[in-house]
């Protein structure tokens, strides 16, 4: 496949940019700040969102969606990204979608994807427990109890965790681990909402004998790690495809400010010490847009392995990205360190996705693992 | 009082008299700092008790002169009083701009009536001052300034605005850069005066920062009068005494090396978060950058221990200041950096225990601008380069 | 010959039958490879048969005119040409500077005169051209090149110098920045010319790099006599010609990424040395950059092919070939970087096997100059700053 | 102690700068290399060096030295490293007299201290085995045989080992390691000498069947690990000086270099880009001087410890003075490629300096780890 988008991608992406800078801009991410909002992001955009058809891209035809894959629902991403704009996209319409497609039988897709793509349910990861990423980590335990499980233990860092209709939770089961799909609203889950820096509201979630039916059961069980690890590998294709949005709107913001800001007499972009490091930074943001699209084009193509180049798109965004927003508030100087003025949600939000699924230390050392060193 | 010793002997006698026992502990939050003032209400009883007796001895600004009501020490017995004063935990009687920025100005610069007027009230902490340079737009350039005083014949009258001031709400004084004639070149022109901030006219405004709340605030000037007696140094000179405070503030930062004093170490924070296997940090890509995060810091300690005595051996500081600014600050922007990478999820939330209620991403999200505030860290290099190494241009 | 598939099938064809056995395989050493030339002797009959078979169909020069002895193939017939030559290993029949370089140059610019004489001897390789672009004291800054043609009336007398002359000792011919006008504005004034090495008055003098023997000259010239018609384009507006070929020799740095392809990756080797802990190299910091460098090893990699699947779909490269440039350069210094700190005490000495006979301190010490030649890394980021980003100055 | 030099030591210095700078500058390296010299250094000038007391600094005054302490020789090094002067001055004068003040019994100590001191004696540590820095790592063996000891095994990486007339050997004997002093010339020593980049002259050097007396014996038997641990922390310490000099040399060079050299039409030490660089690294040199100094003095104080400040030492010389060499041949540009020009010899003794003993990955694990991390 060419390294390349088709023209039909990129008028996705176009529409996607209109309607993001038009209904979501970074007005919008500070408005809901603003106004103390308890999920973290705006039902009615949402419906928007649902309206435009993002929340089915993923989810296959015969389930009511649009089957039109991952680059797609990319794009909306890096778009999504570049506005900053607060939504359950990473989480329920790629990675929710995508655990219930690679892991879901026909009941579990026929009962989830269609409301996934109708946006009638917001499904959140819940597969960590320690403060760093450590999925293979896992004290949560489900037993077998009458036909089902009996659910025991508690996630942090669950993303969408107030508004999560259903948890998709890692809990050990005996021989291996097994994913399951958890109603919000079951008897004995507690959900602990907490606002993260970005204004997304994150969760603590502890689940106290929660009894669950058979079908609850997410993939083969015991089996649980190796789904996780597709799943994972696929969110963390997705926050790439964010934080290149991000790193690119940050720096473009910067060049623009550059261009135009006067000092000593001088535009500032005339500094060569600045225009150097600009130029790094654009050199570092052409990279990650390939390996973002590379990955994408991956999962399209039906790779299963994707580990590899995940680890090597996540941790090449979160440092890039994380360097973008950083310079972006240093050459914007004491304007970019106050809330009045947007360039400081682009640090925030980015700070979250770079931490999100494993940051770049996390993936460096396993890509090198993965790699054999 | 000849000997140094004897001069320690008596400071350790006196502190043990008058300091306060509630007064020789840490500060618990720096909101409980003694910053004085008109308005100012003190915690306790002590608190104002340890100000007024540190004060009647001039040992709020030990090494003014007598005369302004300091305390006229030598450069010796300062540091003999700081040592006392550091052996018994004893608070800082009094912080304060005045103390710290203005009066060094006075000092070299003002005349011997405002000296009289504005020192003695500074080292009593009975007025509490703020400082006008930055303006919205200025940036870098601080000399772009555009907030004017026009002449009125016996009197200024100011308008315009100023950014970046610290407390500006709680001021009682302020000193400010201002255009003074604004047909001369940028450099001329600005004069550096002081004013009630209880004249009419003026107003401010809080800064809300990345990271929150923030004591800076905007102050608008809206023809407000200012006396043409309150003028540092000669009329549109005020460019001069302005650089002198830079360099002075500078050297303040440059000394202060990495705020970690008191802090666990961000070795001993990530082997306590993250844990260890015999021994070795679990993360180790993250283990390679605390290394040389902590060699830095340690190399930066021992070379701000090597400059003190190198400035003891008689060689100047100069601008090796916008070294320290330089390093110091990139330095602690690292350390918040690596802090939030050992805090993991934990650092990403505004509240709960284990962010200290947004303490982490908080000092993170404040330490972006060390390296903007006070000369950014471009504009040090810049003098490093020029003026330590000679580079042309 | 409509169908990419019948070319395709036609040249695996002629290949088969016209490609010698032994030049089916990779070259041994560098030594080895075909440059033509006038005094060139081939290494053997196969190569002498190879390099003449092919420049017969013009496949030396596969997308040149076949007017010019060229192969007159479309960009798919070249990749596809390409391609099946890479199937079987052939070997490159003919390295040279004159397909690469001037050829782009005489085929944009070149009088038709001008590109019947000196096309088809390039084609078969008869003539070994030498660049001079360089001088002593000129470095990044090209254009003020001074050395001289003096107008003598039906021809040009040139004295002067040029430096980092690729084989300037081997070379038959010249093509040559020269000052026509030594009274214009540094970029006019300029010409591009040719004229044969054995014209009395050329010398050359080898250049030793800190890695040790190079193929750089130093050529000088001393009353050397150039013939008018040997101008490649206007006379004095030689700056145009000689920056369409730096922005062509910077794509094709730009394309040919980092030079490691066919050897064993940085990680491999590090283990190989180094040795792993239940899968871990021993050496975690080393670990973590050998990490973040293969990992920009392959974005790299990415970002070369989505260029070249942009150049299909009509996107132009225009700068970006200096972002490559500066890229590609900077990564394959750090790669000697890694090989030198894997190598450890081996690597540090000139003879026997564990250094390769100093072959990994020599690729490393010569790598040093890559951010320096073709364009320093400085004029590259100054180019992306103001071509891409459009910075102002 | 103050962090600065006294009188006494500025003068030492100053006086060694006048003597390296005449008799010793660069072009004494090159006409070394050039002249082919199987030493790696020349006799003469090292009889120059023992005659200006060099090699007897560390030696204590009753062995015929002048017991002038640590700082001292350190300066000497420095200074050394400014004229990239070839010499066994660290290997002999620091490394091998520190062994003997540390280890040697009596007897040891009066019978080689005088012939270090008065430059008869050259001594090589040899403790390598492994291309990398691993002094753990001991395959060599010395069993009891007779009244001594059979020495076994082979060394490789040692530094002047085609001079040396007695190597310091590590090897294992029984449980431990124990050091020994091992002449050159004693039989079923084999010395292999190779010319490393720098033009020093290393040296592979294996031990088949060596008989050795009891008083080859350095230290008490078994406990050499701790030894070596303190005379390597040492030698570190002195390869710091000497990645000082040429930190400091290389960089002013290079800066001379900026503030002379022209490029359309301007300096090019005016370009901002270049500036903001070279500042970054005179900040990293000021910080390297600050270490080195704490380093040496906390030698002159006997303090037994010096591991964490050596490994510091060498972690953020080995940085910073490779970085300064190659900063210097980006700068000077082509004429800092060729070998006519002085600068590149810069780059070729910092990498072996930085690479003895451990280099900064080595000192970076060693850190940590000594830090308790």
């Amino acid at each position: 496949m060419a390294l390349v988008l088709n023209e039909e991608q990129r008028m996705l992406r176009d529409a996607a940019r209109d309607f993001l800078t038009q209904r979501a801009p970074v007005s919008h991410l500070r408005q809901i700040r603003d106004s103390g909002n308890e999920l973290g992001f705006s039902r009615e955009l949402w419906d928007e969102i649902v309206e435009m058809g993002w929340t089915a891209i993923l989810v296959p035809e015969e389930h009511g969606g649009l089957g039109y894959g991952y680059t797609g629902l990319g794009l909306l991403l890096e778009e999504s990204g570049r506005t900053l704009t607060p939504s359950p996209l990473l989480g329920t319409a790629l990675t929710g979608a995508a655990a219930l497609i690679l892991g879901g039988s026909p009941e579990q897709c026929a009962e989830v994807l269609p409301e996934v793509a109708a946006g009638q349910r917001i499904l959140a990861l819940a597969c960590d427990e320690t403060t760093l990423h450590q999925p293979e980590r896992n004290s949560s335990q489900a037993v077998a109890a009458g036909d089902g499980y009996r659910l025991n233990g508690g996630k942090t860092a669950v993303m969408d965790g107030a508004a999560a209709d259903t948890f998709i939770v890692s809990a050990a089961t005996g021989q291996g681990i097994s994913l399951f799909l958890v109603p919000a609203k079951a008897n004995g889950v507690t959900v602990q909402p907490y606002p993260a820096l970005d204004i997304s509201i994150a969760a603590a979630v502890t689940f106290k004998d929660v009894e669950l039916p058979a079908t609850a059961l997410l993939g083969a069980l015991g089996e649980g790690q190796a789904l996780l690890d597709r799943v994972l590998d696929i969110a963390r294709i997705g926050a790439s495809a964010e934080l290149l949005g991000i790193a690119q709107e940050a720096f473009e913001r910067t060049m623009n400010y550059l261009r135009e800001r006067k000092q000593f007499g001088v535009l500032i972009g005339s500094f060569q010490a600045l225009q150097h490091r600009a130029a790094q930074l654009h050199a570092e943001i052409e990279m990650c847009k390939s390996v973002v699209l590379k990955a994408l084009q991956m999962l399209d193509e039906g790779a299963v392995d994707n580990a590899e180049l995940a680890s090597l798109a996540k941790a090449k965004l979160s440092t890039t990205a994380h360097k973008a927003a950083c310079e972006a508030i240093q050459m914007h100087g004491g304007i970019g360190m106050t809330d009045e003025f947007d360039i400081g949600f682009f640090l925030k939000r980015c700070r979250i996705l770079e931490t999100l699924y494993g940051d770049r230390n996390f993936h460096l050392d396993r890509y090198a693992r993965l790699r054999g060193y | 009082m000849n000997q140094p010793e004897d001069f320690r002997q008596a400071v350790r006698e006196w502190l043990e008299d008058n300091c306060p026992e509630s007064m020789r502990s840490p500060l618990p939050s720096e909101a409980e700092a003694c910053w004085g003032g008109r308005n100012f209400e003190f915690y306790s009883e002590d608190q104002r008790l340890w100000l007024e007796r540190m004060a009647e001895r001039g040992w709020t600004a030990p090494t003014w002169p007598t005369e302004y009501g300091g305390g006229g020490l030598n450069r010796e017995e300062e540091k003999i009083l700081k040592e006392e004063l550091a052996r018994i935990h004893a608070r800082q009687p009094l912080i304060s701009f005045g103390i710290s920025m203005l009066g060094p100005a006075l000092l070299k610069f003002g005349s011997e009536e405002l000296k009289q007027q504005h020192l003695p009230p500074i080292v009593r902490g009975e007025i509490r001052w703020a400082q006008g340079y930055s303006e919205p737009n200025a940036g870098s350039d601080l000399a772009s300034l555009q907030a004017r005083c026009e002449d009125r014949g016996d009197h200024f009258i100011l308008n315009g605005s100023k950014v970046w001031t610290s407390y500006g709400d709680l001021g009682d004084w302020m000193f400010c850069l201002v255009r003074t004639d604004i047909e001369a070149p940028k450099h001329k022109g600005i004069s550096f005066v002081m004013f009630d901030m209880a004249t009419p006219g003026v107003s401010t405004r809080p800064i809300r920062l990345i990271s929150g709340k923030s004591p800076f605030t905007e102050t608008i000037f809206d023809d407000v009068r200012v006396e043409k007696d309150q003028v540092i140094g000669t009329l549109n000179q005020g460019w001069t005494v302005a650089k002198y405070l830079l360099t002075h503030e500078r050297e303040m930062i440059a000394g202060s090396g990495v705020s970690s004093a008191g802090t666990m170490s961000v070795s001993k924070t990530a082997t306590k978060t993250i844990g260890t296997d015999n021994g070795v940090l679990r993360n180790t890509p993250l283990r390679a950058d605390i290394a040389r995060y902590e060699i830095d810091e340690r190399c930066l300690e021992l070379t701000i221990e090597r400059a003190r005595d190198e400035v003891k051996a008689g060689v100047s500081l100069g601008a090796a200041a916008s070294m320290f600014k330089y390093y110091g600050t990139e330095l602690n922007m690292r350390r918040q950096e690596l802090l939030m990478a050992i805090g993991g999820n934990d650092a990403l939330v505004w509240e709960g225990d284990a962010s200290k209620d947004g303490d982490t991403p908080r000092q993170w999200l404040r330490s972006k601008g060390n390296s903007i505030e006070g000369g950014t860290s471009e504009i040090q290099l810049n003098i490093v380069a020029k003026h330590i190494l000679g580079l042309p241009g």
